[in-house]
Order: C-alpha cells, then structure tokens, then sequence
C-alpha cells in the first residue's frame, strides 16, 4: 500500500433524499475546485423527495480529468444504508465515515460523534470540516465559502457553522488516519476555475450568445437549465415563462423568436416527444430556435431520474415534414458552453431549429472549468435594422442560400408575414405546385448553412489505431479514458468522438472508420442508434458495440470488461 | 392616421354569406379607431377558417399551429411588450385543441387582444362538433348529437379573472367593432368572443338563431362587477347579452418583471459585465 | 365485504409529514364504504407525487403519463362503462398539464371519479408553482412570485356543469372519505379537488393555511343550486368551503349512446351478417 | 383516329367546393362499379370549402387498373375555370361538356342546356344522365342507384331525379358524338364489386377486425377513416368519441385498449407529432394500439388536402426511448383493408404500437374492390379469459418471446397493473438497474414477433432486370404502371414494392436489389427516405431516386419522364 499523498482522489458522500446532500456535495466541490483541484462528479438520486438511495461522488485530481472512477477513497455515509450498499466499493486504503449514533459495521469504518461537534442543522458544515481536514484544504478557504454560502440568507448562523467548521476540522485532523496527507495539494490558479455542471454550463453559452427568452414546462433533469437562466435574467435581460405544457413552451419561444428574441426551450424526452409539432412550425415558418434535450431512460415515464443516450434518432427526425436541422452532443462541461453558443449561432444562420443533445448524467455533474472568456464572444445577429433588405420585402425570398432576408414585425414598415401552411416568397398561403417545390428546396438548401458549420468529431489516440472507440455526446470522457488504460496497457487504440451529431459530413470521419482494424461504437442505449445512423449515412457498418441501458453512464470499466468479450 | 384602405383587399377563401367578412369588415374598423397601422400590429392565428383571416389583412401577421396561437402571441409580447399583439381564430382551435392555453393565457392576463370566431362547428374540416356546439347538434361525427355541455369561454374568462371579456355577433358590425376597439385599448388579456354564422356547416346557429337569442346590454350593467359579470356570463342558449361582460385592472402579465420597462431586451447588447458577474457565481 | 386490509399496505416515497398519507387513507376508507373490491375499480393517474398513489394501494391500476390521466380514464370507461373508474393525480398534472382535458372530461359528465391532490405547487419536479399556487408564491422558477391567476378548478367544473364537484381537505380525513364515496356513487363526473399540504415545497399554504382558511359547509348548502355553488366555488384564498359545493343529475357521457347496455361490446364476437350489411353500403 | 369502342377511358369533372362534385363524382363512381367497370379516382381539392379548382377524375377499365391517365377522354366542366384549366388536356377524340351559360370556349367542347334538363338542384342528376349516355350506361342501373341515394332522406324528391336522368340520358343520346360507343361494356360480375377508397377500406378492415374503440381529432386526409367506423358503430359495437386534441386521442385509445377494446386512431403528421409521447406510452405499458397515420405535405400545416410520403422517419422513430414497432404502408384499397387486419392482429400479438401509413392519394382514391370475404376472418384475440395466467399474476412477466400474458382489469380477481415508469413484472415502479435490463430486453425481444410476421416486398416484372423500381406504400401503382410501361417498350424491368416498412428483414430483398443492373427508389417525398433506410438496415446504397414533392401523387408519366433522365 502506497502512504504517499496521491494526485487523485475518490469520494462519494450517500445518503437519502431530504438530508441536503446535494448541498453538501455542492460545497464539497466548490471548496475543491477553489483549492485548484480538477474534479468529476457523477449524482445517483431516485424519482421521489426524501429518503430513497441517493449518492453524490466526486474523483478529483491535480490533473485534468474527465470521468469518474469507482473504487472510493473516502464514504461519506449520511444514512446504514450509505455504509451497507457501498462499503465494499473502499478501495484497499479507503475510509468510511459515518455518525457515532449510526447503526454501522465494516472495516475502516471511522465513527464521527457529530452530536458533540455540532448541533443537528449543522452536522453538514462539520461534516464539511472533517472531509477538509482529511483531503487537507486550506480552513480559511472552507470558512469563507461557508460564510458566503449560508450567510446571505442567514446572517444569524454566521457563527455556529464557524464553530461546526472549525470543530470538525480539529476532530478530523485528530482522528483520521493520515488526514491532509492522502492528496496531494493542487495549485489555485490565479484566475479562479469555475464549478459548473452541464446545464450550467449551457446556460452561461445561451446567456454569452444573447438568449433573451427561455420557456420551459418543469422536467428532470433539464430543469436546472431554465433556473439558472431564470437566475440571472433580470441581470442579463431574459424575459422567463414556465409554460402551461411544453407545447405551450416551444410555441411561446417560437413567438418569441419570431418577434426577436434568441430564445431557447428545455425539455427531456417525454416533454420534447410534446414539442414534435412545434419543431416543424420553426422549421416551416424559419424561425430560429434552440431546443435542449436531456436525455433519461424512456420509453414513457422510464427512469426519470438517472441517464441514457436513447433519443438520437426521436430528435433527428421529430417534426413532420422534411426540413434541415443541427444537433450538437457535447461531451464535457465546457463543450456545453460553447456548444450551446454555436446552436445560437447556427439557429440564427439557418433560421430554424437546432438541438443541444445531453442527458442526466451530463446534466449534473459538476467539473472544475477554466475560466471562460467572456469578452468579444459573437453573439446572435438579432436583425433589428430593416435597411438592407430589398423592396419590395419578401420574408420568404428564394435565395441562392435558401436563408431570406429576415425582419422583425414592428421595427419598419415592412411587413413581416410568417405562415405555417405553405406559401409563397410574401408569406401567403398557396397552393401552387411550383411555388411549393420552390419552397422546399429553399429549405433543404439551408442544409448546406448547416453543413459549412459542422464541428468534424475529435480523434485521440492513435492514428490507424486495431482498435478504434466511436462515440457521442456524454459518452467522450469515459471512451477516452478507457482508451488511454488500453494504451496505456500497450494497445493500439484511438477514439473518435461525435460533438455534432447531425448533419454528418463523411469525408470527415470515414477514412478514420475505415483505417481502423476493428471498430466499436460505445452508446447509452440499447439499439445502437448513432452505429446505424453511421451506417445510413455512409454505409460503414459498425457492427460491434458497447451499449448501456440500465440508467447509469457508460465509464471506462464498463466499456473495458465488454471491450475485450465483444 | 391609417385608413381602412391601409388594410387591404384580399380574395378570401371563404364561403359565400360567412359572417367572417363582417367580422373583418369590423377588424379593420377597429383598427382604424384606434390609430394602428399596418406594421404597428402583429397578428396571430393558429388554423381554421377564421384562423386564415389576418392573410386578408395588410399586417404583420404569423400563422402558426391548429390550437397554438395564444403561446406564440405570449411568446411574442413576452419578447417585445412594445408590439401591438392580436390573436385572431376560432372556436375549435382556442377552446378545443388549444384549450388549456386559453386558460393559461386568461390566468396570466397577458396584454393581447383575442378575437375568437365563434362558429360553434368545425369549419375548414367540414362541419363536426366544436367545444361551443349546442346540445344535439348532429354531425356526421357526432350521428347522435352532440352530448357535451358546450364550453362557456366567457364564463370561464370571467371566472379566470381575465382583464377583459366581451361577446359579439357579426350581425351588428358597428358594434363588433366598438367592442373590437375597446378591447384592443385594454392593457390585460382581452377576449372578444364573436358569435360568426357558418352557413356551411351549422344550420342550427344560423344567422337568425343569433339574432333572435342575443340582446345588446345598455348601461345599466357594470362590467367591473364581476359577480354580475358571472350572471351574465352564464347564459348560453338564450338571452345571450352582446358587449362589455367583465373588465378589471389587474395589471398585465408582461408589466410585472422586475425588469418590465415597455421595451424589448433583444436590442441591447449582452453586457459582459453582467456576465462576468453571472459566472462569479459559480467560483 | 371488503376491508380496508384489502388494499395493502406498502412503502411510499413520500416525505414524512406530507398530506398525502391521510389522502390515501381517505381513499381505503372511501372504497371499503363503498363496498368495492380492489378488483373491481381501475385507478388511472398521470405523474407526480400524487400520481404514486394507485402504486399504494391494491387495485387494477394505469400510471399514465403526466397530464393525461383523463384521457386515459375516458377510453377505459367508454370501452367498459361497467368498470368503475377512478382518476388520481395532482393539481400541475391534472389543471396544468392536463388542462384541455380537464374542460373536456367535465363537459362530457364522463362516469369517472377524478380525485385531485391540490397541493398548490409541484412536488415531483421540487417546488415550482403550480396552476393553483397562491399569487406571489416564489420559487425558483417564479422568483418575482407568481403572477397569474390561481386556476379555481372547483369553479370551473361548476361552470361546465360537472356532474358532483366537491372540496376536501386532508386534514379532515373522515369528512374527505365521506366526500369521496359520495363521489363514487355519483354516476357522472365527480371531482374532488383535495387541499393536501407539502411540507417539502409549499410553506405557504401549509397544514395551518389549510386549516384556517377552510369550513364545512353545512346543511343550508344546496349542491343542487347551481347559482349558489357558482358563488361558493369563488373563494380561492380564505372562507373556502369543504364538501359537495355541485351536484347535478346531467347524464354521463357513456349512458347516451344508442347502445349503450352498460356492458362492454369487445366481449362480444363481431358479427359478420353486420359486417356484411355495412359493407354493402359500399356496393 | 380509333372510332372502336375503347376498354380504357378517362374522365374528369373540375368545378368549385360547394358545387356537389364529390357527391357527383362518387355517383358516377358507384354507376361504373356497378356497371362492372375497374376504376382508379385521384381527387385534387384546396383546403377550402367553397370556390377553389377541384377535380374529381376517373379512369375507367374493363380490366383491372391501378393508377391513373393523364389524358382526358371526357371532361366535365362545372365552371368556365373547369375549361380554361383543362381543356388542353384533352385527347385527340375527347369531349369536354359545360352548362351552354357558362362563359368557355374550345374545341370538341358540347354545351349542354341544363336549364333545359331539370331545374337548378337537380342539374347535377341531369349531368350524371349525360355522362352515363355517353359512356353508355344502363339507365335502369343508374336511375336505381339516384334513388337509393336520395330517395332515403328525400322521398319527395323522388320524380324530379327521375326526370331529370331521363332528361339528360335522352339528350345525351342524341346530341353527343358516338354516345354509348366510346367504351366498351364490361361485364357485370354476379357478386357485385364494392367501391371503396383507402380510407374507407381501413376502417372496413379495422371492423372485421373487431375494432371497438376510435377516437380522433379531426384531420384531413384522415377524418373519413374515424367518420366511417362511427357511420357503422351502432351496428358493430364500436364506441367512439370525437376527442379535445390528438393528444386526448392516443391517450383515450390506449385507455380503451388496456380495458380490452381493439382500438385505434387516425391523424395526420401534425396531429400525428401530438400523439409521439403518447406511443411511447402505449410502448411502455405494452398496450396495444393502432395509429393510421394518412400523411400529407408538411412541415407544419403544409398542403393540407394534398399528398406526400413525407412521415416516414417521423413515424418510425416516433416517441421516445426505444421500443419495436410494425409500420405498414398500403399500396392499393385492397392492402388497406388487409393489411389494417394485419395491423390488429400485430398489435395485439406484439402488445404495443402498429402503424398504417397511407396518405390523401389513396385515402381519397377510389377504386373497384372485388368483394371481400367476410366470413372466417381472424379476429383481435381479446384475452377476456383469465383462466390460463400463472399465479401470481404478473402483468410484466419476463417471458422468452418477450410477450407477457395480459389480462383485463375486472374480469377477474387478478389486478392489472399498468406503469409509464420503468416497473418490475408486478407493474410496479422500480429504479432497479438489473429490473431495468431484463424489462428493456423483454420488450426489444418482441421485435421478432413483429419480425416472424413480416410481409415480404411484391416483386413484379423481370427478374434480375436492367432496372429495379423500389417503392413503398401509395406509389405502387404508378410504379408498377410504369415498369410495364417500359416493359412494352422492351426494356428489362421490375419492381419492389413494400406493403410493410418495419421492420425490414433484409435476406427477403437484398437479392433482388443486388440481382439488378441498377435501382431507382420512387418516393413521394424530397429526401429519399425509404432509401436512406434501406441504406441503414442493408448497406445497401440507392443513389437513384425519383422523388416528388410538390403535393401530387407519382405517376407513370411523372416516373418515365425522371428515369431516362436520372
Ligand atoms: C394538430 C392539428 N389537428 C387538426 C387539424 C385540422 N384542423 C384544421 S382547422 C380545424 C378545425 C377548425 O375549426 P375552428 O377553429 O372552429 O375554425 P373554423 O374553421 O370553424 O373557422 C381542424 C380540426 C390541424 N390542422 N392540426
Ligand atoms: C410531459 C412531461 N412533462 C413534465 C414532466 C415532469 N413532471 C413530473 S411530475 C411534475 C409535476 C407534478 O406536480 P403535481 O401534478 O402537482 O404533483 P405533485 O408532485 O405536486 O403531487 C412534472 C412537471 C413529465 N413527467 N412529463
Ligand atoms: S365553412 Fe363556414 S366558417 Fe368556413 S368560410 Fe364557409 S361558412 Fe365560413
Ligand atoms: S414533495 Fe410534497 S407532495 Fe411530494 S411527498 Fe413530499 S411533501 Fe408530499
Ligand atoms: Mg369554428
Ligand atoms: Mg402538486
């Protein structure tokens, strides 16, 4: 057993639904990534409000990471059931921690008399004290973030978390067997890492690109993308509605949109499966909009709270008709900042609907993100300036590019006329035959806006590599970890990962698909849908993959055990 | 100041003795009494007959969805509450399919004007029951004849609270008008139910039918007195009052953000600041 | 005759404290004085915290999607008018997203019993505002407090002449169960909004609201006058009644066709001398 | 110039909505029918009730005929639009007719003195006198059929009809070329043929199937499907109900199914993109539920009374999360009465959603169907019996085909317990992983008993041919028409045709496409849909496509034209 202080660590803290573990978790992150740490975090909750299974883990590392690990280093067991159901996940030098008064067994399991350190509403923040103490944070650091974070709202409390804190942390260093000598210490970067979970991530992109109207119908997990907008909306001028239903939400945002306002609507399968119609009225009326979809298990209700990368193909073809759309899938908190940025943009260039595709895995795990550029970020062209287009003004103008000249109703003269049945270059309903076939090719035309735009799929690894690891969206840091082990165990792997999953540009990827011996396309789901969407669009036929259903992400162990059976 | 004539003449796709050209006829009056031009006004529909209608008008107009014109119309003020928004369709698509966004639109009480051509039938599909069919009114879809109690949007307008409920005929052009006027200058959600005869499709309300079972209230109701309001508002078969039913003043949906100035977010630029201030949060 | 031991016992995700626990006794005291076997009542939900509740119970049940419960419980009921049907969910799944079928169930006066925890806020999805939360209740979602009108179901229903309308409260248990079998008993659509507290997410209409702002009506209350309950069903923030506010002998939907037996057709083998008949029309 | 009697004839009548050409149309329809004549009808109508152009046109053969001409041999002139717009498209020995006040001139054009031939409401009965003069009708057969078909509801009217047939029979005799001599007279068959379009035949194939629950939302092309079964509900114990949205529709179907009834819906794509979470719905709880999706031209409210296959990917990936599905695609009335037998019966053996794709060329088509067979047909396996189930009874039970036993709540002591959740066999709600697993691999695994039922693609022509003609759904004909077309002309050709969509069972059909010099897909749709599907299941790329989607149907001659070119 190695006793030197580590580069990487592994804790989860478990417990039930109710008992502020998310908020707990939360600080835990916060703390970490201000000390200088790269984390991951990877949240397990049931459907319901208190009690249930729910765990929070966090791997973090003096170096960039990107996916979580399983053995655990430390337990933070609020509840038997954390002790029982994870114990055996403690790595040879793990610890466990879990209240005096818990009805507990196991090795290494280190009892914590929290009634004696703190008074019940603040066990958590001496729980946060003693798992400081452990990894060895600065107290001071802890403090102010405790401070800060309870002290808006209470003022009144400022002293006994002290106190919690500060107790904990002398209890930990005391107790635990080599507190603040089992990590190494990271370095705080001068520009402070932000601590930010997928959807806060996209959030920020949307507010970066100048979104100005977010309507939404409350859906786990995409629910948290609204709030934060919501958060900051009367700071960044974005008018906010929870609609009726969702399609109420993709109707008020097209209406929105159509009026001005870059707007986007946020949903999961169930509430998007709603928006289906609404999808072919943007389309049809070529009006921009962004459209987030967090993924969970379906079909129906499903699982509503855990993961699953099964709605690729519902998005690519929901809406009626036929029309041009983009999907973008990032595959790591910073990819749903810019990505989300460029779904803007590229609503904007299109005029039309374009899709963010994550999930709930994605959705709530927080990473340590290097600070994001703010300053001279494009944002969307909202055309509010009438001189340039040509008289008279047509909204539906057959264009070489298939995009028309694109105004807002009440900002000149001109009158903007949007019509959801087909119509003429004016925007009147029509019947006639060749006007329609004019029309639909504008709008297929569009697809080559789109296609100018395609961010082509990353490669890692190696080149012509015997093995060669395909996925998209989520699934990247798990697949690339899994292909640096295999490396790193003298295999010849590379991988390619799908940050844009519609339109696919073949020359991009094919040569990559065909220079590989063997390839295996890694997805969340259960019938292979990108591997056949690959094979649709170029006939490369990936017949071996790595599928996972079962509500959990895809992580590097479980593509390695099926890497080598498959 | 914008003439009738700044509105348009169109070729309309509509049946011959419709009550929809009066009820356009009374639009552009409407329009026209309250000093709004042309590009001054955004219209939207959803699909129906009545939902073809602002294409014969000279506006800004956007035609979306059977039944989900109210969320593009609340999207639309949400965005640009300085825009003039009128919704404009029929029965089947406000109460019937789009159903529960006319109450979610009449709880918000947002600043639109809604003109709902109330045909009591399904018009542009032929002639099946609408949420306002009479009881026993038989179509090939309902052989029996209709068995729902019909829906009683102004009752239920009323009930919501909705900053302004009135019903017209397209019989009385003048005074469809009027009300069209005053409904538009309401800052709340405004419903103008409009009682419109189908000659196609339903013989049993016919032109006559809505003559002879509506009367013009006079002054002695007050449409602020919401409990008379809910008297009034109840009668569906007979004794059917034309006009003002309720008006309150609750403000609208779109005044109350913190942030409500009357004017659209959009034309500003992001301000990075504000950003930076955003994501510190998240330090 | 069945007992309440009939319908299990089971573990519940529900936060302590919350009133859905008296609702769920209610409901087992209801059938039981209703003499129903849990065989021989089907409950359908949508999805929310109150949409679990048929999973508690022994019963034939369909977990729905959130919303459309409704829908759900009409088709089971016009296939098998015999089989008694029950409609649980939530206040967001039954007047927010499921509001257009809400309107449609009650003007049908289809034979369900529609049981609605009203708890005035979305449980399931933590703590947003739901169609009747309190106006200037914040949330995440509604951090200036919500703005629009509370949706007063009970209203509504008296509006489109539902069948019963009622109102309970899970802090009176017994009186809710005697509500709730008299709703069962009711052959059109009953609905029983129920006010039930979440500790979790509605601290301001808490048990102690709840309490206080309620009465039982008595006996001078007339359900049959229509006038009268229109003018109970107004109180949405203090002196709000609790039980029958609305009774009417409409018939339900299912009873009108022309042949309607109340037995189920599928049962029965399609008869190719009809068949034949129906397709000669064609000849 | 052939003066012989013909065995192929061509007619149309062309008017405004409101002026009774449909009423007038399927009258001379059902005359042919009974008059022994094949028929194919191709109805054109703007999205309007009254004015617009519409057409009525009917080909007539004494053989079996299943597309259309182009070519007029009569044309029937309700307005002057109905010559302006037409009459070019006369054949070299047609005749056009027109009221002589109509304001409308050309060539071979008769004026016809209907003020003359009955009074205003009856001159509809006097048009139909001339036309079956003309084509030499028996007057007795005719004058039977008006009576029946107004003699019901309008006893009184019952001499004036009379007349004015008379009328218009004598001065059509007299006054028109070679009246009586232009067809040939067909032969009557002893069991009269029925005169049904796809519509109608859905709704007869869905009764003898033992339907017994529709609900719907009114949409064209769709509605005359729910119009039909309620027309024959009382008499069949069909209970129906006009619902308050599409979304209600689905919901209520599946209620009603769950309950025991056979039940099903008809839409169209944007009442149809309503319904996508409720399939998944149906999917989830394994109910059994058949969606006729009759497509027209999108996106949005698009071309509302024209055609296109346009839904086909909507369809197939419709409702999120992942579940099998069967999606059959009728190619002629006959097929859509077959195949919507095939449809229940599909449902209920697989447990889940079953699709009817068809669109408003064959709904509104009209043809002579020989008589169907009604007695001895398979009827939908209600399982109202709850004798056979293991106890306990679990609605979920994991079983080998995948199928669990269902049962019917009430009809019996065991308890039916249906979840949108992900659920255990018992139905109730679970986050169990592993439960997870075992339920998405029993509903996947149903996918092979949809697959053991597959209808194999109708090859037709040469085998191995120059040139192979894909094809799915409504374009059958016209496909089939121009394959002989070029077959006369000596060319090696044939064709696949696809009644059923999904699943594709490649080893039925990957020959034939790999036996042919070359393949063209012909698809009424802009973006080759059904190719790029086959693509994705087979490998096997359809560069050569012949699409059309300006709102017609496809026709030989539209097909003859593109394949030389292309
Ligand atoms: C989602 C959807 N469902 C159905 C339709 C078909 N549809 C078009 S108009 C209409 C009814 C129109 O009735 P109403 O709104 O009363 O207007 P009216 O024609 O009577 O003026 C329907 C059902 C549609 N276009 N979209
Ligand atoms: C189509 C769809 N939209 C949204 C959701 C998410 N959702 C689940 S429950 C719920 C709200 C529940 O509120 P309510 O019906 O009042 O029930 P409660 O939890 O308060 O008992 C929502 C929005 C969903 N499951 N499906
Ligand atoms: S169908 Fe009725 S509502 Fe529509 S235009 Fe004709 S008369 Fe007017
Ligand atoms: S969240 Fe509220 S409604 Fe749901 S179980 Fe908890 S207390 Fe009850
Ligand atoms: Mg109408
Ligand atoms: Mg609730």
């Amino acid at each position: 057993m190695d006793t030197n202080p580590r580069d990487d660590f592994n804790l989860m803290i478990a417990g039930e639904a109710g008992q502020g573990l998310a908020t707990f978790g939360e600080l835990v992150v916060k703390a970490l990534v201000r000390s200088g740490y790269y984390i991951v975090v990877t949240q397990s909750y049931h459907s319901r409000i208190r009690g249930g299974h729910n765990t929070f883990a966090v791997r973090l590392s003096t170096e960039p990471i990107s996916t979580s690990r399983d053995a655990l280093d430390l337990l933070v067991a609020m509840n038997s059931d954390g002790v029982r159901l994870h114990h055996d996940e403690l790595a040879e030098d793990g610890i466990a921690l879990a209240d005096e008064k818990l009805d507990a067994e196991g090795a290494r399991l280190v009892k914590v008399p929290f009634g004696d350190l703190a008074p019940g509403k603040f066990a958590n923040t001496a729980g946060l004290g003693v798992v400081a103490a452990l990894i060895g944070l600065d107290q001071a650091l802890v403090d102010d973030l405790v401070q800060e974070q309870f002290g808006k709202k209470h003022p009144e409390t400022a002293d006994s978390n002290r106190t919690a804190l500060e107790n904990g942390y002398a209890w930990g260093r005391e107790h635990l067997p080599r507190a603040g000598k089992r990590v190494k210490p990271a370095t705080r970067s001068s520009t402070p890492r932000l601590a930010l979970n997928g959807n806060q991530a996209i959030a920020l992109g949307a507010l970066s690109a100048g979104v100005r109207f977010v309507s939404f119908y409350p859906m786990t997990p995409s629910t948290s993308i609204p709030l934060t907008l919501i958060a900051a909306a009367d700071k960044m001028g974005v008018a906010f509605e929870q609609a009726e239903d969702e399609i109420a939400a993709i109707n008020m945002a097209i209406g929105a949109s159509f009026t001005g306002a870059p707007a986007m609507v946020a949903t999961s399968g169930g509430g998007f499966a709603l928006m289906v119609e609404g999808i072919s009225l943007a389309a049809m009326t070529e009006t921009p909009v962004v459209i987030a979809v967090a993924q969970r298990p379906g079909p129906a209700t499903g699982l509503p709270t855990r993961t699953e990368q099964g709605d690729l193909e519902l998005v690519l073809h929901a809406g009626h008709g036929e029309f041009p759309r983009a999907l973008y899938a990032p595959g790591s908190v910073e990819q749903c900042f810019h990505l989300t940025r460029e779904a803007f943009l590229t609503a904007e260039a299109s005029q039309g609907p374009v899709f963010i595709l994550t999930d709930q895995f994605l959705a709530d795990s927080f990473r340590a993100v290097d600070p994001l550029e703010v300053e001279g970020l494009e944002t969307v062209p909202v055309p509010v300036d009438a001189q340039p287009v040509a008289l008279p003004y047509r909204r539906y103008e057959v264009t070489d590019s298939g995009v028309s000249p694109r105004l807002l109703p009440g900002f000149s003269e001109h009158l903007v006329q949007a019509d959801s049945d087909e119509h003429d270059e004016q925007g009147h309903i029509t019947e006639d035959h060749g006007v329609r076939i004019a029309q639909v090719d504008k709008r297929l035309r569009k697809l080559d806006v789109i296609q100018e735009r395609v961010i082509p799929p990353d490669a890692s690894g190696d080149p012509n590599p015997d093995l060669l690891l395909v996925c998209w969206g989520s699934a990247k840091g798990a697949v690339e970890d899994a292909a640096a082990q295999m490396r790193a165990q003298g295999h010849s792997v590379g991988t390619l990962h799908f940050s844009q999953v519609w339109p696919l540009v073949p020359e991009q990827f094919v040569p990559a698909l065909e220079g590989a011996k063997r390839v295996i396309c890694c997805e969340g789901n259960a019938m292979g849908q990108f591997a056949r969407l690959i094979r649709r669009e170029t006939g490369f036929h990936i017949a071996d993959t790595v599928l996972r259903y079962d509500g959990l992400p895809l992580t590097p162990e479980y593509i390695l055990e099926r890497c080598c059976t498959t | 100041m914008p003439t009738i004539d700044d509105f348009g003449s169109f070729e309309t796709a509509w049946c011959p003795g419709c009550g929809n050209f009066q009820l356009l006829e009374a639009v552009k009056q409407a329009l026209v009494a309250s000093n709004i031009a042309p590009h001054e006004v955004l219209f939207v529909s959803g699909i129906g007959q009545a939902a073809k209608a602002p294409q014969y008008l000279n506006c800004n107009y956007f035609n979306g969805l059977h039944g989900r014109g109210l969320p593009v119309a609340t999207g639309a003020k949400l965005a640009n509450p300085a825009l003039r928004v009128i919704y404009e369709s029929g029965d089947g698509c406000t109460y019937g399919e789009g159903g529960n966004h006319f109450l979610a639109a009449a709880r918000r009480n947002i600043g639109i004007t809604a003109l709902v051509h109330d045909n009591r039938v399904y018009g542009l599909t032929k002639g099946q029951a609408s949420p306002t069919s009479q009881q026993g009114f038989e179509t090939k879809a309902q052989p029996h004849g209709v068995f729902s109690q019909p829906f009683n949007a102004v009752q239920v307008a009323v009930a919501m609270r909705a900053g302004f409920v009135g019903r017209g005929f397209t019989g009385h052009t003048d005074h469809l008008a009027d009300l069209i006027a005053q409904a538009i200058a309401h800052p709340g959600f405004a419903l103008v139910d409009i009682f419109q005869p189908c000659p196609s499709f339903n013989k049993l309300n016919n032109y006559a039918w809505f003559k002879n079972n509506t009367y013009m209230l006079g002054d002695e109701h007050n449409p602020d007195d919401w409990e008379a309001a809910m008297k009034l508002a109840s009668a569906m078969d007979e004794q059917i009052p034309l006009g003002v039913i309720f008006r309150n003043d609750r403000p609208a949906f779109e005044s109350q953000f913190a942030t409500a100035d009357g004017k659209p977010h959009f034309t500003k630029q992001v301000e990075t600041a504000a950003l930076r201030e955003v994501m510190g949060k998240y330090a």
